[in-house]
C-alpha cells in the first residue's frame, strides 16, 4: 500500500482521465472529462452543484466504473475496480459525505482496513497520529466515540485517515466546508507542504478564495463536461483577483467582479417594532451525544438578521432543534409575536409561522425514495389546497410543485425523481422552498449555504435578505464568519451550549466575534 | 364404491394414523371396496379435501382426526355423503354422520396394572404431548391401574411444553427429568414426540442402574424398538370401520356409536418379550375382569380432571 | 419438597435446560454475527432444520457424533450460502428469501424424513459426556452443568470466543462496519460483501450446529419440523443482547431454565392448567423485553443491502 | 435510522415510478410474474423426479384441482378471504416501516373471540348485526394484543420484529388457553368453542361455496392500498417508514402514528381470523394454528406492497396450497411437497424481479 517515495518525476501524470463519461439514470454526470493529476501539484476542482465533480472522485477511489474512457496511472490503463485497488494504488481519498462508522471509535475507524486476524494495533496507531496531528495543528480523541464529534471534527478525523495511508495522491472532496477559517488556513498550509514532498493532491471546494490560494492548477466543470483548466503557469502568473474573475468567467460565463465581496446588509430592521421572535432563559439537558444548553436568551425584530457564529458543535443544533420543537426544552421560554409557544408540538410551530430549514438534508429535511414533489409539501401533509378531505389531489401537487420547481430553479429530471438522486444543492432549493412558503413568521436557518455552490450560495444568501426585507425575523446559524458580516444586523456567538456574547455588525464587529469565539470578552 | 380417509399426518407414525389408515385398508378389503387415503392434511381446514373426495365419488368419508369433526358434517350435509367422525357422540345422523369414538382406557387400565407390578422402583411416569380427550382418558385410566395395583406406587404426570406435538427434543428433555424423578417406566403418549421419549428411555438408566420400560399407545412399534417396548395399548379400528361399511349397506348408517374395548380385541395389550409371563397371566384375569364388569374403568376426558386425579394420586 | 425432589431429579431439570439452551444459544450466536453484519437473517429456523436433518443423517450413518455435528454445520452453511448468495451478493430482499428458504427447508427435510425414516425411525445412542473432574462433584449443580457432551463446553467457549473477536481483532470491526455504515468500511478498502458473507455462512454453520445437537442430542433423531420455532427465538435472543454474545447465553439459559420449571411445576402437582404453565418461558423474554429491550439499538445498516456508489 | 427503512427499500422503486400502468407494463409484470413460476416449476419438477413422481401429472393436478375445475376454484377463492386482510395488514405496516411479525398471534386471537362471541351474538340479534358485532370484536381484541409491541416500540424504542416475534408465540398459547378454559363448547368433550350454525356464518356467493369473505377481503386491501397511495394518512405513514427523522422533523406525531399502525395492522390480523372463522372454519379448536402469515410476509414484499399485485400473489398462494395438497395425495407423495413448492415459487420469483430491474436500468441509461 505504502512506500511510494517521492521520487516521481515532477510533471508525469500520477494519475490521468481519459475522455471519462459517466450516465446515471436520466443523467449525463461526466461526459468525456480529461484530468491530469501530477506531484507536486494541487489540482483544484471546481463546478456548480451537481456538475459531476463527486462522481469523478468516485471513478478514480474505485467506488464506480467510468461507462467510457480509461484512467492511467502511472500512464498505464488501469481500471481501478475497487476502493481496495485505489488504495493499493496510493489513492487516498477523503469524500464529501462522512465516511466514518459511528459506533466506532476514532482510533479504530483509524484502524478500519487493517487484516482481519489482527489485533487492532493501538499503540502503534497513537504514535503516527501524534507525528501527524503535530505537523497538522490539530488534535484529535482517539478514545471518543465518532458520533460524539461535532461534524468539523468528523472531517478532521478524515483527513487524518488519508494522511495515515501513505497515500501519493491525496482527494480531498469539499473537505474544508466544515472547518474553522483557522483550519482552512492550516489544511492549506499541509497540502503545500505534501506536495512539495511529491505528493498529488486533487481539492474541491466551492469557495473561489481557497482555490486561488491554495491551488497550482484548476479544472472547472460544468454541467459534467470540462469547461476549462487553468494550467499552473498561468495560475502563477496571475494574482487572486484575476483567478477569481477567471474562474467566474468560466463558470458562469459572464464578467462579475469578486462575487463574495462583503455586501452590507441593507438594514430593514424596525427598531421600534415588537421583537417576534423572543427566547429567555432557554435550557436543554445534555444527552450521551450532544451538549446542552444553557440560559439563552435574545429577541429578534421584525426583518432582523440574528446570526450565531461559533464552533460546529457548540450547541447550534441543540438551539435550533428546541426552537422548533423537536428538541425539549427543560426550562426557559419563547414567545412567537408574543405568545408562549414552548409547550407546542413541532407541527403547531410551524402553524403559527416558526420555520425551520435544518443542515440535515437527507437525514431529517427529506425523505429520499420520495419524489421531489411530495418533498416540497412533507410539513404540510394533509393541508389545502394538496389534500382534501385527507385525499391528495395530485393535479394540485404537481401544478405547485412545477411552480416551485421553477421559482427556486431546482434542477431536477422530473417531479417525480427520488430527491435523493439530486444533489446537494439543488436538495437544498427544495428545502427553501417549503420553508419560505406562505405564513412564515420566524424563519430559522442552520448552515443554509453548506455544501453549496457559489451561485446556488448567492442565490440562498439572497433568499434569506429578501425574507427579512419581507419583515420577517431570521435567525442564521452558520459556521461561515464572512457568510454572518455579510448578511446579519447582529451577531451572538455561541459556545458550549450559552451565547457568550452578542455584537452589533458594524465596523469592528469581526475582532469583537472573533476574540468572542476564542474565548475572550467582546 | 369406495371410501376415503382422512388423516392429520403421514400414516407412517405407528401411532394413530397409521392404525386408522391401515384399518381403512383392511376393512375395505374386505369388503370390497376401494380404499382412498389422505393423509399429512394437518390439523387446518379440510373442507377442500372432503369436497374433492366426495366429488371423486367416495361413498364414505372417514375424517380421522378430532380437528375434522365440525366440517366432516357440515360437509356430508352440503353434498349429502356420509362422514364417519370422531369424539362426538352427539352428532349422530341417519344416513350421513356416524361417531366412532375411541378410548383406549381399558386397555391403559389394564397397562397401569402391569406397570405397577413390574416397576422395581414403584414410580413410574406418565409423559403426554399434549392433553387431547382420548390421551386424557388414557392417562387418567392408567394412573387409575396403577393405584389400584398398588396404591403406593408414585405417579408422576408431565406434559411437555408448547407446541409440542412434533418436539422430540422436548419428549426427551421431560422424559429424562421423569426417569430422574424415579420412574422406570414411562407411559407416553405424543405423536412425533413419543419417539423423543422412546430415545430417552433407551439412553437413561433409572435410578437402581437398570432400564426403564416404555409403554405406547395406540399403535405397535415392535417394529422399531430396541428391547426397552414393555408394552402398548394398541388400538385396531377394522371392527369400527367394518362395522360402518356394512351400516353403510344396511342402511343403518349414522344410528350407532363405534367404539373399541378389550372384549373384541381392538384395544389390546401389546405382549412383549419383557413382560414375565406370570405377569402377563395375571393381567389377562384383569382383563376378564373389566369385560364382565366387576372391574369399572370410566373414562376421564377432561384435561383439569386429569390433573386433579394426578395430584390427588400422587399424594 | 424434599421428596419430590431430589438431587437427582434437580440435576436432571437442569440439565435438561442446559440440552435445551444449547441450540438457542448456538442459533443466537449466529444470528447475531448476521445481525452485527447487517443482515436480518430471518431464514435462521430452515439453517437450523437443514443442520438437524444432514447432522442426523451424518451421525447414523458414520456412528459418529462429531461428524454428526460437521455435517450439520455443513448444512446449515449450504443453505446459508444460498441466502449469501441472493441476500449479499445480489442484494434480494432478507425477508423474502428468510421466509422462503425456512418454508422450503421445512417441507423438503419432512420430505427426505419420509422416504428415508419415516419406517424405521431410527435414534441415536446416547452422547457421551465429558466429566469435568471435581467440578462434576458438586451436588446438583455438578450433574447438572460439568456432564455433558464436549460440544457444549465448545458452545459456552464460543460466546467468550465471539465476545473477544468483536471487541478485540479488526474482524470484530470489519463487522460493525459493515452493519453501521458498509459504506465506511468499503472505503478502507474491505469487501463489504465478503464480510457480510462470511458472516451470514458462520451464522449458517453456527445455526446448523444447533439444528445437529438439537437432534443428535436434544432428540436423539430426527422428525419433520423438529426445531418447532427455534430458529426465531434465537432471532429475538440476538436482538435482545444487543451485540453481545453473553447476553445470548443467558437468555438461552434462562428460557432454558423456564422449560424445566414447567416440568417441576407439573411434576410438584400444582395444579394449574399446562397450557398456562407453558407460556412462563415466552412471558419471562416478553418481561426482559420491557425491561431491558429499551432502544434496543440495531445497526443502522441492518435490512439494507450494500450497493457500492449508490444514491 | 435504524432497520425502519428496510421495507422501503423495496418501496422505492414503486414511489418512484407510479403514475399509470400502460398496457405494455401489464403485460411486462404478467410476463415477469408468469415466467418465473414457470422456471420454478421445472425446478420443484427435478425435485418430484428425483422421488419419482411425474411433475406433468403433479402439475396437471395442482391445476386442475386448484384453478380450472370448478370445485378447485371455489375452494381457492374461500381460502384466499382470510390471506387477503393478512396481507392488507402487512401493507399498512410494512409501508409504515414496522415489521409486524405477530400476524399469526393476532390471527389466532381474532379468531377465537369471533368464534367465541358469534354464536352467543346470532341467538340475540339479527343474523348480520351479530356478525357484524363479531367482527369488531376480533378486530378490537387484536388490536389490544397489539398494544404491547406498539407501546414499546413507540415510547420505548423496542424493536418490535423482537416483541411482535414473541407475541405471537404468547398469543398462540393464549388462545389455546382461551378455548380450554373460557369458551369452551360444554357439550363436546373436544376442546373447541361453539360452533356457529352454517345457515348463520357469512352467506355464500350465488349458488358457489366461496364465501363472501373474499369480497370482504378484497374490500379491505383495496381500501388499505387506495389509503396508503392516496390519502394524507397513509402518506404520514410512509414518511415515518420511510425515514422516521424526517417525520419528526416535519412534526408528525410519530409515536402516536406508530400506535395507529400497529392498531390498524392487528385489527386486519383480527379480522382475518374472523372472516375465516365466521366465513368458513364456525368454530376454533384447541391448538389449532394454520400459520397463514408466515407465507403472506414474502408475498406481500413480492407485491412490493402494492395491494394489487398482492391480490395476485395470494391468490397464486391459494392455488398452490389448495392444488398442491390434491396432487400430492394422488400420486403419493408427501403434502410438505407444497412447502417446497411455495418456497422455490417465491425465491424464483424475487431472483427475476432483481434481473427484470437490472436490465430496465441498464437498458434506461
Ligand atoms: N448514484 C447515483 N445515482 C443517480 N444519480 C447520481 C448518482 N450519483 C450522482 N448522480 C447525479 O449525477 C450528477 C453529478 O453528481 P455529483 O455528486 O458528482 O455532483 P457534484 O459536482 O459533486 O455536486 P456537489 O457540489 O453538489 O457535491 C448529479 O446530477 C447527481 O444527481
Ligand atoms: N407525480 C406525483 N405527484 C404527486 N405524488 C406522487 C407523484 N408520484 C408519486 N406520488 C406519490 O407516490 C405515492 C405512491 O405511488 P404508487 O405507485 O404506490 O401509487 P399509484 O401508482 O397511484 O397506485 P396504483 O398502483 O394503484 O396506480 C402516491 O400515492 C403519491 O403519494
Ligand atoms: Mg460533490
Ligand atoms: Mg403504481
Amino acid at each position: 500500500m505504502s512506500g511510494f517515495s517521492s521520487s516521481s518525476v515532477a510533471g508525469r501524470d500520477i494519475v490521468a482521465l481519459e475522455g471519462v463519461t459517466k450516465r446515471f439514470p436520466g443523467i449525463v454526470a461526466n461526459d468525456s472529462v480529461d484530468l491530469s493529476i501530477r506531484p507536486g501539484e494541487v489540482h483544484v476542482l471546481l463546478g456548480e452543484n451537481g456538475a459531476g465533480k463527486s462522481t469523478l472522485i468516485g471513478m478514480l477511489s474505485g467506488l464506480q466504473q467510468p461507462d467510457e474512457g480509461r484512467i492511467l496511472v502511472d500512464g498505464k490503463p488501469t481500471p481501478i475496480t475497487s476502493p481496495r485497488h485505489a488504495l493499493a494504488l496510493g489513492i487516498g481519498t477523503v469524500f464529501q459525505h462522512m465516511m466514518l462508522v459511528p459506533t466506532l471509535t476514532v482510533a479504530e475507524n483509524l484502524l478500519l482496513g487493517g487484516p482481519w486476524w489482527q489485533r487492532p494495533r493501538t499503540e502503534e496507531l497513537a504514535a503516527r497520529v501524534a507525528e501527524i496531528t503535530g505537523t497538522l495543528g490539530i488534535t484529535v480523541k482517539l478514545q471518543a466515540k465518532v458520533s460524539e464529534l461535532s461534524l468539523g471534527e468528523q472531517q478532521q478525523v478524515e483527513i487524518l485517515r488519508a494522511m495515515l495511508r501513505n497515500s501519493r495522491l491525496l482527494i480531498l472532496d469539499e473537505s474544508t466546508s466544515m472547518l474553522t477559517p483557522k483550519g482552512i488556513d492550516e489544511l492549506g498550509a499541509l497540502m503545500r507542504r505534501l506536495v512539495e514532498q511529491g505528493l498529488a493532491i486533487v481539492f474541491i471546494t466551492h469557495k473561489l478564495k481557497e482555490a486561488a490560494a491554495f491551488g497550482d492548477r484548476i479544472s472547472v466543470l460544468k454541467l459534467g463536461r470540462k469547461v476549462g483548466e487553468i494550467p499552473p503557469e498561468r495560475f502563477r502568473a496571475l494574482g487572486e483577483q484575476e483567478i477569481v474573475a477567471e474562474i467566474v468567467e468560466l463558470m458562469f460565463g459572464k464578467q462579475k467582479d469578486d462575487p463574495e465581496a462583503v455586501e452590507r446588509p441593507v438594514r430593514t430592521a424596525r427598531a421600534g417594532a415588537a421583537p417576534l421572535l423572543q427566547v429567555a432563559d432557554l435550557a436543554v439537558a445534555p444527552t450521551d451525544n450532544a451538549p446542552g444548553l444553557s440560559s439563552i436568551s435574545f429577541d429578534i425584530r421584525p426583518g432582523e438578521i440574528l446570526g450565531i457564529a461559533g464552533i460546529d458543535g457548540n450547541g447550534q443544533k441543540q438551539l435550533a432543534e428546541a426552537l422548533a420543537g423537536q428538541r425539549t426544552a427543560t426550562s426557559g421560554s419563547v414567545r412567537l409575536d408574543g405568545a408562549a409557544i414552548e409547550t407546542l408540538s413541532v407541527g403547531e410551530r410551524r402553524r403559527r409561522g416558526l420555520r425551520y430549514l435544518t443542515d440535515d438534508r437527507l437525514g431529517e429535511g427529506t425523505v429520499g425514495t420520495f419524489p421531489v414533489s411530495i418533498n416540497f409539501f412533507l410539513k404540510q401533509v394533509g393541508a389545502a389546497p394538496f389534500w382534501r378531505n385527507g385525499v391528495e389531489q395530485r393535479a394540485e401537487i404537481d401544478k405547485r410543485a412545477t411552480q416551485l420547481v421553477r421559482e427556486y430553479d431546482v434542477r431536477t429530471p422530473s417531479l417525480k425523481t427520488p430527491v435523493a438522486r439530486l444533489s446537494g444543492g439543488n436538495i437544498q432549493k427544495v428545502l427553501l422552498a417549503r420553508e419560505l412558503a406562505e405564513g412564515a413568521k420566524v424563519v430559522i436557518f442552520n448552515k443554509p449555504t453548506y455544501g453549496l455552490d457559489l451561485a446556488n450560495t448567492l442565490a440562498s444568501r439572497q433568499r434569506i435578505r429578501d425574507t427579512a426585507a419581507r419583515g420577517l425575523a431570521v435567525l442564521l446559524i452558520s459556521t461561515d464568519l464572512e457568510e454572518l458580516l455579510g448578511m446579519c444586523d447582529r451577531i451572538a456567538v455561541i459556545a458550549n451550549g450559552a451565547l457568550v456574547g452578542t455584537v452589533e455588525n458594524v465596523d469592528d464587529a469581526r475582532t469583537k466575534v472573533g476574540r468572542l469565539m476564542i474565548g475572550l470578552a467582546a | 364404491k369406495s371410501i376415503a380417509i382422512l388423516t392429520p399426518e403421514e400414516g407412517t407414525d405407528y401411532g394413530w394414523n397409521q392404525q386408522g389408515i391401515d384399518a381403512a385398508k383392511a376393512a375395505g378389503k374386505a369388503a370390497g371396496v376401494e380404499v382412498v387415503v389422505a393423509q399429512g392434511l394437518g390439523y387446518g381446514d379440510v373442507r377442500p379435501t372432503l369436497r374433492e373426495l366426495a366429488s371423486d365419488g367416495a361413498s364414505l368419508l372417514i375424517a380421522h382426526a378430532s380437528g375434522y369433526n365440525t366440517s366432516a358434517p357440515e360437509i356430508a350435509k352440503e353434498l349429502k355423503v356420509p362422514v364417519a367422525i370422531v369424539d362426538t357422540p352427539a352428532g349422530l345422523e341417519k344416513g350421513l354422520v356416524a361417531d366412532y369414538t375411541l378410548s383406549g382406557h381399558e386397555g391403559a387400565y389394564l397397562a397401569g396394572r402391569l406397570a405397577a407390578k413390574v416397576s422395581r422402583s414403584k414410580s413410574v411416569g406418565i409423559v403426554v404431548s399434549g392433553e387431547p380427550p382420548s390421551w386424557n382418558s388414557q392417562s387418567a385410566a392408567f394412573a387409575q391401574g396403577v393405584k389400584a395395583e398398588n396404591p403406593d406406587v408414585k405417579i408422576t404426570y408431565a406434559v411437555i411444553g408448547p407446541a409440542a406435538y412434533s418436539d422430540a427434543a422436548g419428549g426427551k428433555r421431560v422424559t429424562e427429568s421423569v426417569i430422574a424423578s424415579g420412574a422406570d417406566i414411562i407411559f407416553g403418549q405424543g405423536n412425533g414426540s413419543s419417539f423423543g421419549m422412546l430415545q430417552a428411555v433407551e439412553t437413561t438408566k433409572a435410578a437402581d442402574g437398570g432400564k426403564v420400560y416404555f409403554i405406547d399407545v395406540i399403535g405397535d412399534k415392535t417394529p422399531i424398538d430396541k428391547g426397552f417396548l414393555l408394552s402398548s395399548v394398541v388400538w385396531n379400528i377394522e371392527p369400527v370401520y367394518a362395522a360402518m361399511i356394512a351400516d353403510l349397506k344396511a342402511d343403518t348408517f349414522g344410528t350407532k356409536h363405534y367404539t373399541i374395548g378389550l372384549k373384541d380385541d381392538s384395544v389390546k395389550l401389546l405382549k412383549t418379550a419383557a413382560i414375565p409371563d406370570n405377569v402377563w397371566t395375571e393381567i389377562q384375569a384383569l382383563r376378564e375382569d373389566v369385560i364382565s364388569g366387576k372391574i369399572k374403568v370410566e373414562p376421564v376426558y377432561d384435561a383439569a380432571a386429569v390433573r386433579a386425579l394426578m395430584t390427588s394420586v400422587a399424594q | 419438597m424434599t421428596g419430590l425432589f431430589s438431587e437427582v431429579f434437580l440435576s436432571a431439570l437442569l440439565f435438561g435446560a442446559v440440552t435445551a439452551a444449547i441450540p438457542l444459544l448456538l442459533a443466537g450466536l449466529g444470528e447475531q454475527i448476521s445481525e452485527k453484519a447487517g443482515v436480518l437473517n430471518i431464514g435462521i429456523e430452515g439453517m437450523m432444520l437443514a443442520g438437524a436433518y444432514l447432522g442426523f443423517v451424518g451421525a447414523f450413518y458414520s456412528g459418529s457424533l462429531w461428524l454428526g455435528f460437521l455435517t450439520g454445520a455443513a448444512g446449515g452453511a449450504a443453505v446459508a450460502l444460498v441466502m449469501a448468495l441472493l441476500c449479499v451478493r445480489i442484494g434480494l430482499n432478507q425477508i423474502v428469501i428468510g421466509i422462503a428458504l425456512t418454508l422450503g427447508l421445512e417441507g423438503l427435510t419432512a420430505l427426505l424424513h419420509h422416504f428415508q425414516f419415516s419406517r424405521s425411525y431410527p435414534r441415536l445412542p446416547a452422547a457421551d459426556a465429558t466429566v469435568i473432574p471435581l467440578l462434576s462433584d458438586i451436588p446438583v449443580i455438578g450433574p447438572a452443568f460439568f456432564k455433558h457432551h464436549l460440544i457444549v463446553y465448545l458452545a459456552v467457549a464460543l460466546v467468550f470466543g465471539m465476545g473477544y473477536i468483536y471487541r478485540r481483532t479488526q474482524l470484530g470491526l470489519n463487522l460493525q462496519a459493515a452493519g453501521d455504515k458498509p459504506a465506511a468500511l468499503d472505503v478502507a478498502g474491505i469487501d463489504v460483501v465478503r464480510t457480510r458473507t462470511i458472516a451470514v455462512l458462520t451464522t449458517g454453520a453456527l445455526a446448523g450446529l444447533g439444528g445437529a445437537y438439537l437432534a443428535n442430542v436434544g432428540a436423539g433423531l430426527f422428525i419433520p419440523f423438529i426445531t418447532n420455532g427455534a430458529g426465531f427465538l434465537g432471532i429475538v435472543l440476538a436482538m435482545l443482547a444487543r451485540g453481545r454474545p453473553i447476553w445470548v447465553l443467558f437468555g438461552a439459559l434462562l428460557f432454558g431454565v423456564c422449560l424445566s420449571l414447567t416440568t417441576a411445576m407439573q411434576v410438584a402437582g400444582i395444579n394449574i392448567p399446562t397450557d398456562i404453565i407453558q407460556m412462563l418461558p415466552f412471558l419471562a423474554v416478553m418481561i426482559m423485553l420491557v425491561l431491558f429491550g429499551r432502544r434496543a439499538s440495531l445497526p443502522a445498516a441492518l435490512g439494507i443491502p450494500y450497493e457500492r456508489g449508490a444514491r | 435510522m435504524s432497520i425502519d427503512t428496510a421495507p422501503t427499500v423495496s418501496a422505492t422503486a414503486l414511489d418512484a415510478t407510479s403514475g399509470a400502468a400502460t398496457r405494455r407494463d401489464i403485460a411486462h409484470r404478467l410476463l415477469m410474474t408468469l415466467g418465473p413460476i414457470f422456471i420454478a416449476l421445472v425446478i420443484a419438477g427435478c425435485i418430484l423426479l428425483a422421488v419419482g413422481v411425474d411433475p406433468l401429472a403433479y402439475y396437471g393436478f395442482v391445476l386442475e384441482k386448484g384453478l380450472f375445475s370448478p370445485l378447485g376454484i371455489q375452494q381457492t377463492l374461500t381460502r384466499m378471504a382470510p390471506l387477503l386482510f393478512l396481507a392488507a395488514g402487512l401493507i399498512v405496516a410494512f409501508r409504515a416501516g414496522m415489521w409486524n411479525l405477530g400476524g399469526d398471534g393476532q390471527f389466532l386471537l381474532g379468531a377465537v373471540t369471533a368464534a367465541a362471541s358469534a354464536p352467543v351474538f346470532v341467538q340475540i340479534m339479527p343474523a348480520w348485526l351479530a356478525l357484524f358485532c363479531s367482527f369488531l370484536i376480533a378486530m378490537v381484541v387484536a388490536m389490544i394484543w397489539s398494544l404491547v409491541p406498539a407501546l414499546l416500540r413507540a415510547y420505548q424504542g423496542v424493536n418490535e420484529i423482537i416483541t411482535t416475534l414473541m407475541m405471537t408465540f404468547l398469543g398462540t398459547s393464549l388462545a389455546n388457553v382461551l378455548v380450554k378454559l373460557a369458551f369452551r363448547d360444554p357439550n363436546t368433550t373436544v376442546p373447541q368453542t361453539r360452533t356457529l350454525p352454517v345457515e348463520d356464518r357469512l352467506p355464500r356467493l350465488f349458488e358457489t361455496t366461496i364465501t363472501s369473505g373474499l369480497l370482504l377481503g378484497l374490500a379491505a386491501i383495496v381500501i388499505v392500498h387506495l389509503v396508503m397511495t392516496r390519502t394524507a394518512f397513509g402518506l404520514k405513514l410512509r414518511i415515518v417508514g420511510a425515514n422516521p427523522r424526517a417525520a419528526v422533523h416535519s412534526g408528525l406525531g410519530v409515536p402516536g402514528l406508530t400506535v395507529a399502525v400497529f392498531a390498524i395492522s392487528a385489527g386486519l390480523a383480527g379480522l382475518a381470523g374472523a372472516v375465516d372463522i365466521i366465513g368458513v372454519q364456525g368454530n376454533v379448536r384447541a391448538d389449532w394454528n394454520p400459520a397463514y402469515g408466515l407465507a403472506v410476509i414474502p408475498a406481500v414484499f413480492l407485491a412490493r406492497m402494492n395491494g394489487f399485485a398482492a391480490i395476485g400473489f395470494v391468490f397464486l398462494l391459494s392455488v398452490l396450497s389448495i392444488g398442491g395438497e390434491s396432487a400430492a395425495r394422488r400420486l403419493g407423495v408427501p403434502n410438505h411437497f407444497t412447502l417446497v413448492l411455495v418456497s422455490i415459487v417465491l425465491i424464483v420469483l424475487a431472483v427475476a424481479e432483481y434481473f427484470d430491474h437490472r436490465y430496465s436500468q441498464s437498458r434506461r441509461t
